[in-house]
């Protein structure tokens, strides 16, 4: 197995504020891995800056052996085979469904050819969305949104999915749905990156998982692991 | 009140329209797309008029053939102009957006004034500017009638592009969330300078009309651009379609009253401006 | 703050070098009247050429310092004292726009320079309430006023409406402070002259926000019957209208105007065929200064003037010249005296400074007017018959 | 409530600054004061009208409506002339207050409206305005031709005893004092805002109107509050402009221009601030009289130039620059950020 991800040395942040501090991390190609933190340690932030949607101010950045990434448009980094289903969702909001998804693949030369295949993939993943097709993605209910943010990364052909916040507002059954796609697309041979508030659920499905605290990570391990470990425990679940 | 005149009074209103849509799909585009209050647009049209006056007096061109020429003329300078300051100012406030524009179109206009002076200028031979038809006691100008038939042309063409091709949808996508235009693979600030060139494009084809109807001066643009806006908010920001309805509204209000009121044609700013007020006014208060 | 006042320094040591009789000229350089102002402009450079191949004044070379006033009240009082108290000027030229010229009231009569003053023809009388430029400035002694006032224009107009025999006139104009007060006289005088004004019908000019429909302004004008049209605007409406005029079919016997200039080329324009309009200068007067004007303009600028402003600037500085040497000195009440005694070449032939209906100098008056006729492509002269060049035709 | 002293102190000071400036201006330059302090009056007129701009403009009402206060307040000089023998300074707060009462019934309507919405339909409102004045009966507005306003100074020359400029200096000393007490007035005024918890309603009313409202913050009684403080200024400033300019039309009065100068000069001065309008005014205007006196031909070009390097360079404005200036290494906001409107 080659490394689907390697960062090290990461710093970014917006405006005067820092927001990582020297942010080490790697992800090995089929893994699930899974990012914990508070609110405000940046995990959030670090998804944003592999993805291009933030500017780095120092570091590395390398994905499926592909060197100094970091920097690059949001869209450069999409072409490499790095998806992100963004915090916010950030669809459009007066396309339909289907023009949601299809903007997917559109730009991109390398996944466009698929884009036969991926649909079928994301409709059998969430069937409401092929129900949903000619809706206008504004009018969608949350969990539908979710649905349509992960579905329109899936069309990207990624071998890397970076996913923010998946259950963030959705009910307790509509985000098992989620999770249970997450393992879906992971089984399936896309390598997954988490970032989640539900420690206990995202813990549970990741292969490995790293602990965030004020931007510098500070614990890794097996998701099992961590689950297991007190200090996690203590801070993240309450327990 | 004379009665007799309202059949051309409707008539000219109507065909009034397209001249309107077609100095406001631009604009639109700017607007709905890029998010940028330019407020040089009223100068795109100017050098619009003057490029097709200068290929007139240097060449004999007919203002159509011009379109040809200044067209794609007016798309290079707008993308000039998008790649020396524009693009600088996407994120920033939009007020910010609006000194740029107004700088741009200082300079622009007083350019003009050094190459081509103050004198209203006119593009001497145009065959059918003075063309009209008689159809059962109304007479159809050329002009008006040809900028009707382009501007709808024009807005089926955008609206078709908007709505069915991949640069299209591009556009819109970019328009309705910049992030996750990003993250599908597209060039954001690409598809920002093809909208701008665009905008810019379309502008050249409204100064064209502009210069084959009116005289070329350094401030032929000023008239038209307060109401463009005016127009593009009256439709709803981004909405293309909407554009088309707005024109007409206003066109054939100004018509009506220029021609039933005594001194009606000294009305028709107020006319056009009290209708944006109040249609503006009236909707916020709806939606809340 | 200290910006200004470091650059002002500096441009003060530069003009305060300056030799020999200097003129002052306020001019629209910029903005919406930069047509005039250019005009101007174009109009005085030539002249100052001409006047110091010719010696000069005084045997100095004559200078003049233009500000550009935007047509921008505030703009131009401040350029004015600039004139005055860092040039040092004692003549003022130039002048345009009614707005400029009312905030400059109080300045020129603190200063009192003499005041040559083209524009502003805005003169008040007939209009109750409101005192225009004659009113206020025309009994100073240090005045003069060079282009016609208002009621001398329309003096010219109304005459020629009435040699030709129409009986009645469609009345239109532009709803601002050039066409609205200047209609009302217009009416009143083609009456009094025995022709009917069955419509007087306001429109909103290019100039001052419209954008050039005037269908409406003009089937209102054919619904009216009235045997010819009149129009008062700007330049800039001359296309839009005379094209429109065609484009509804509507055939009035005459098509006259009385915008300030006339657009550049329109003469080469199927549309001009047939229009009449009030003129200044034409190279075709029948002077010998008309010709020799434009061959040294074109020589100078590289064409013809397009705006009669040029020629009446011409005339301007020329009177300047020629009334400074008369009076040997630069000493005020000599020159006044002499611009009051002069008799002045210009482009539209001799001309001096009378009283008018309050003014004690007015330059050109009614009798500077002609009337033109695009006739195939030419600007004859068909009004006053002294001077024309063609027969005037009927556009049936 | 110290800053609001201190801000207090230095306008005291810049009003003794200003008061003394014409006599220092004489001292220095003698004659050439005259026209010097017409441009610094000028600079101050420009001032004062970004300085009541930007009032309104913290509440993130992007106004195009400002010729209409100045022209409201201008017309009612006029009319109040031309009707009435009213006493000469009485029509000054008259036309303020003029402007403050239109600004009331047009920000009453438009309170709903926001950003291009917001900046188009006052826009509109003064087209309407324009227009409507213009057709009032000529008996009472003057119509197309306008109305002549009497001078607010008319010093008298005394022969032998002084020199022509020295009656312009009187008179121009004159008005720049009186633009001083309005200048003085809009910087009271904006610094009371500035340093009162107005500052934070405004801001949280321009930022986010729903999170004003939980801060319990009325953002219709703030963005009110703001029109009428904002035009109250402007409509005294157009009053006095009545006087000066010595005549006013629809034309001159109500011009698109005014509302233009009027958010550009905020801008390029550094927007939401007392000292950027002024700061942009006096540079601007500065910029604009020294290419005139520099380049003969197109010097608007070079206006133009600066504008838009000005955005380019100095996002935040002149403030922004300065205060990047002076802070520099330490906690420097960056230039980009800041809120869309």
């Amino acid at each position: 197995m080659g490394r689907a991800l390697e960062i090290s040395g990461l710093r970014a942040g917006y405006g005067k504020i820092t927001v990582l501090w020297d942010v080490d991390l790697h992800v090995d190609e089929g893994e699930l891995v899974t990012i914990i933190g508070a609110n405000g340690a940046g995990k959030t932030t670090l998804l944003r800056t592999i993805s291009g949607l933030v500017q780095a101010r120092a570091g590395s950045m390398s994905a499926f052996g592909a060197t100094s990434l970091l920097g690059s448009s949001a869209a450069r980094i999409v072409r490499s085979g790095i998806g992100h289903v963004p915090e916010g969702r950030q669809l459009f909001p007066l396309m339909t469904v289907r023009e949601n998804l299809e903007s997917g693949a559109e730009y991109l030369s390398r996944a466009k050819p698929n884009a036969a295949r991926n649909r079928k993939l994301v409709f059998d993943l969430f069937p409401r969305l092929a129900e949903r097709g000619a809706q206008l993605a504004g009018t969608l209910s949350g969990g539908e949104r979710q649905m349509l943010a992960i579905g329109r990364a899936l069309m990207s052909d990624p071998r890397l999915l970076l996913v923010d916040e998946p259950s963030l507002g959705l009910s307790p059954a509509l985000s098992l749905t989620v999770f249970r796609a997450l393992r879906q697309i992971n089984a399936d041979g896309v390598t997954v990156v988490l970032v989640e508030q539900n420690v206990q659920q995202s813990l549970s499905i990741a292969d490995r998982a790293y602990v965030l605290e004020n931007g510098e990570v500070v614990k890794e391990g097996s998701g099992r692991e961590l689950l297991g470990d007190p200090g996690v425990r203590a801070a993240y679940l309450s327990l | 009140m004379d009665l007799s005149l309202l059949p051309q009074a409707i008539v000219s209103g109507v065909l009034a329209s397209g001249l309107y849509a077609l100095v406001s799909v631009g604009l639109a585009l700017a607007i709905g797309v890029i998010g940028i209050v330019n407020f040089a647009h009223g100068e795109f049209f100017m050098v619009g008029a003057f490029l097709a006056y200068q290929l007139f007096v240097g060449f004999g061109f007919d203002p159509l053939l011009s379109l040809l020429f200044v067209a794609p003329a007016l798309a290079v300078i707008g993308a000039l102009i998008y790649l020396s300051s524009i693009r600088f100012v996407l994120r920033a406030p939009e007020l910010n957006q609006m000194l740029l524009t107004f700088g741009i179109g200082i300079i622009l206009q007083n350019l003009a004034l050094l190459i081509w002076g103050g004198d209203p200028r006119t593009i001497a031979n145009v065959p059918y500017r003075s063309l009209g038809f008689q159809v059962g006691g109304v007479s159809i100008g050329a002009v008006p009638l040809g900028s009707f038939v382009i501007s709808l042309v024009l807005v089926a063409g955008l609206y078709w592009m908007l709505a069915s091709t991949p640069l299209g949808r591009a556009m819109r996508a970019v328009a309705q969330n910049r992030i996750g235009a990003g993250l599908v693979g597209l060039e954001v600030d690409r598809v920002y300078l093809v909208a701008f060139a665009l905008s810019a494009l379309l502008a050249g084809l409204g100064g064209v009309m502009i210069g084959v109807i009116q005289s070329p001066t350094p401030t032929v643009g000023l008239g038209f651009t307060l109401k463009a806006f005016a127009i593009v908010v009256l439709a709803g920001l981004g909405n293309i379609r909407g554009i088309l309805g707005a024109a007409l509204t206003v066109a054939l209000a100004e018509s009506l009253v220029a021609t039933l009121v005594p001194n009606g044609d000294a009305l028709r700013n107020m006319v056009f401006f009290a209708i944006i007020f109040v249609v503006l006014v009236w909707r916020s208060r709806r939606v809340a | 703050m200290k910006r200004i006042i470091a650059t002002l320094v500096v441009a003060l040591f530069a003009v305060a070098m300056a030799q020999g009789v200097t003129i002052g000229v306020l001019s629209p350089l910029t903005g919406g009247a930069a047509g005039t102002g250019q005009a101007q402009k174009a109009g005085f450079e030539l002249a100052l050429a001409e006047i110091n191949a010719a010696g000069g004044v005084l045997g100095q070379p004559l200078e003049i310092v233009i500000e550009d006033t935007k047509a921008d009240a505030a703009t131009g009082v401040a350029a004015f004292e600039k004139l005055m108290t860092e040039d040092g000027v004692e003549f003022i030229a130039g002048g345009y726009s009614s707005g400029v010229t009312l905030a400059l009231v109080e300045s020129f009569r603190t200063f009192q320079p003499v005041v040559s003053w083209i524009g502003g023809a805005v003169s008040g009388v007939g209009i109750d309430g409101f005192d225009g430029i004659e009113e206020l400035l025309g009994a100073e002694p240090w005045f003069f006023h060079v282009h016609p006032w208002d009621y001398q224009n329309t003096e010219a107009s109304t005459a020629f409406m009435a040699s030709t025999g129409v009986k009645s006139v469609a009345l239109l104009h532009e709803d601002s402070a050039f066409g609205g007060p200047g209609a009302i006289a217009a009416a009143g005088l083609l009456q009094d002259a025995g022709m009917s004004v069955p419509l007087v019908e306001a429109f909103k000019s290019t100039l001052t926000g419209g954008t050039g429909d005037f269908r409406a302004t003009i089937a209102k004008a054919a619904a009216s019957g009235a045997d010819a049209l009149f129009w008062i605007g700007y330049d800039s409406d001359v296309v839009p209208l005379t094209s429109q005029i065609r484009e509804l079919k509507y055939d009035p016997q005459y098509i006259f105007g009385a915008p300030p200039g006339w657009p550049s080329e329109f003469d080469a324009a199927p549309e001009a065929q047939c229009v009449t309009g009030l003129i200044g200068y034409l190279p075709n007067l029948p002077n010998a200064e008309a010709k020799t004007f434009l061959d040294a303009y074109v020589a100078m600028h590289g064409k013809a003037p397009d705006n009669y402003m040029a020629a009446l600037a011409y005339a301007q500085l020329w009177s300047y010249a020629d009334a400074i040497n008369a009076a040997g000195t630069t000493d005020q009440d000599a020159v006044i005296a002499a611009l009051q005694n002069g008799t002045f070449r210009s482009p539209m032939g001799e001309w001096s400074f009378k009283p008018s209906v309050i003014a004690l100098h007015q330059g050109f008056g009614s009798e500077m007017w002609n009337v033109f006729q695009f006739q195939d492509g030419v600007r004859e002269i068909v009004w006053p018959l002294a001077r024309a060049t063609a027969p005037l035709a009927s556009c049936r | 409530m110290r800053g609001l002293t201190r801000d207090l102190v230095v306008t005291a000071a810049l009003a003794v600054l200003l008061v003394f400036l014409p006599a220092v201006l004489r001292e220095v330059f003698g004659r050439a004061s005259v026209s010097y302090l017409s441009l610094a009056t000028n600079a101050l007129v420009l001032a004062v009208l970004a300085l009541s701009w930007d009032m309104l403009a913290r509440t993130g009402q992007l106004s195009l409506a400002h010729a209409a206060f100045t022209g409201a307040g201008a017309y009612t000089v006029a009319v109040l002339f031309k009707l009435t023998g009213a006493p000469l300074w009485l029509g000054i707060p008259l036309g303020g207050l003029a402007a403050a009462v239109l600004a009331l019934g047009l920000g009453s309507v438009t309170l709903r409206l926001f950003g291009i919405y917001f900046a188009i339909a006052t826009l509109a409102f003064t087209e309407v305005l324009k227009a409507a004045v213009q057709r009032l009966p000529t008996a009472v507005a003057g119509g197309a031709a306008g109305i002549n306003v009497p001078a607010l100074f008319r010093p008298t020359f005394v022969a032998g005893s002084m020199e022509r400029w020295e009656v312009a200096f009187l008179r121009n000393q004159g008005y720049f004092w009186v633009y001083a007490g309005l200048l003085v007035v809009a910087v009271v005024i904006s610094v009371v805002i500035q340093r009162s918890r107005l500052r934070a309603a405004f801001t949280a009313v321009r930022t986010n109107e729903q999170v004003a409202g939980v801060m319990g913050v009325n953002p219709a009684r703030m963005k009110l509050l703001a029109f009428v403080l904002s035009s109250f200024v402007a409509g005294l400033l157009g009053a006095v402009e009545a006087h000066r300019l010595g005549s006013v039309s629809p034309d001159g009065a109500f011009s698109v221009h005014t509302t233009v100068l009027a958010l550009v000069t905020p801008i390029f001065g550094g927007l939401y601030t007392t000292l950027g309008p002024i700061l942009g005014a006096t540079v601007l205007a500065g910029i604009e009289e020294t290419l005139k006196r520099t380049f003969s031909e197109g010097y608007l070009i070079g206006y133009g130039i600066v504008l838009v390097a000005s955005i380019l360079f100095m996002p935040r404005g002149l403030v922004g620059l300065g205060s990047k200036l002076f802070k520099r290494g330490g906690a420097s906001a960056s230039g980009t950020t800041g809120e869309r409107a």
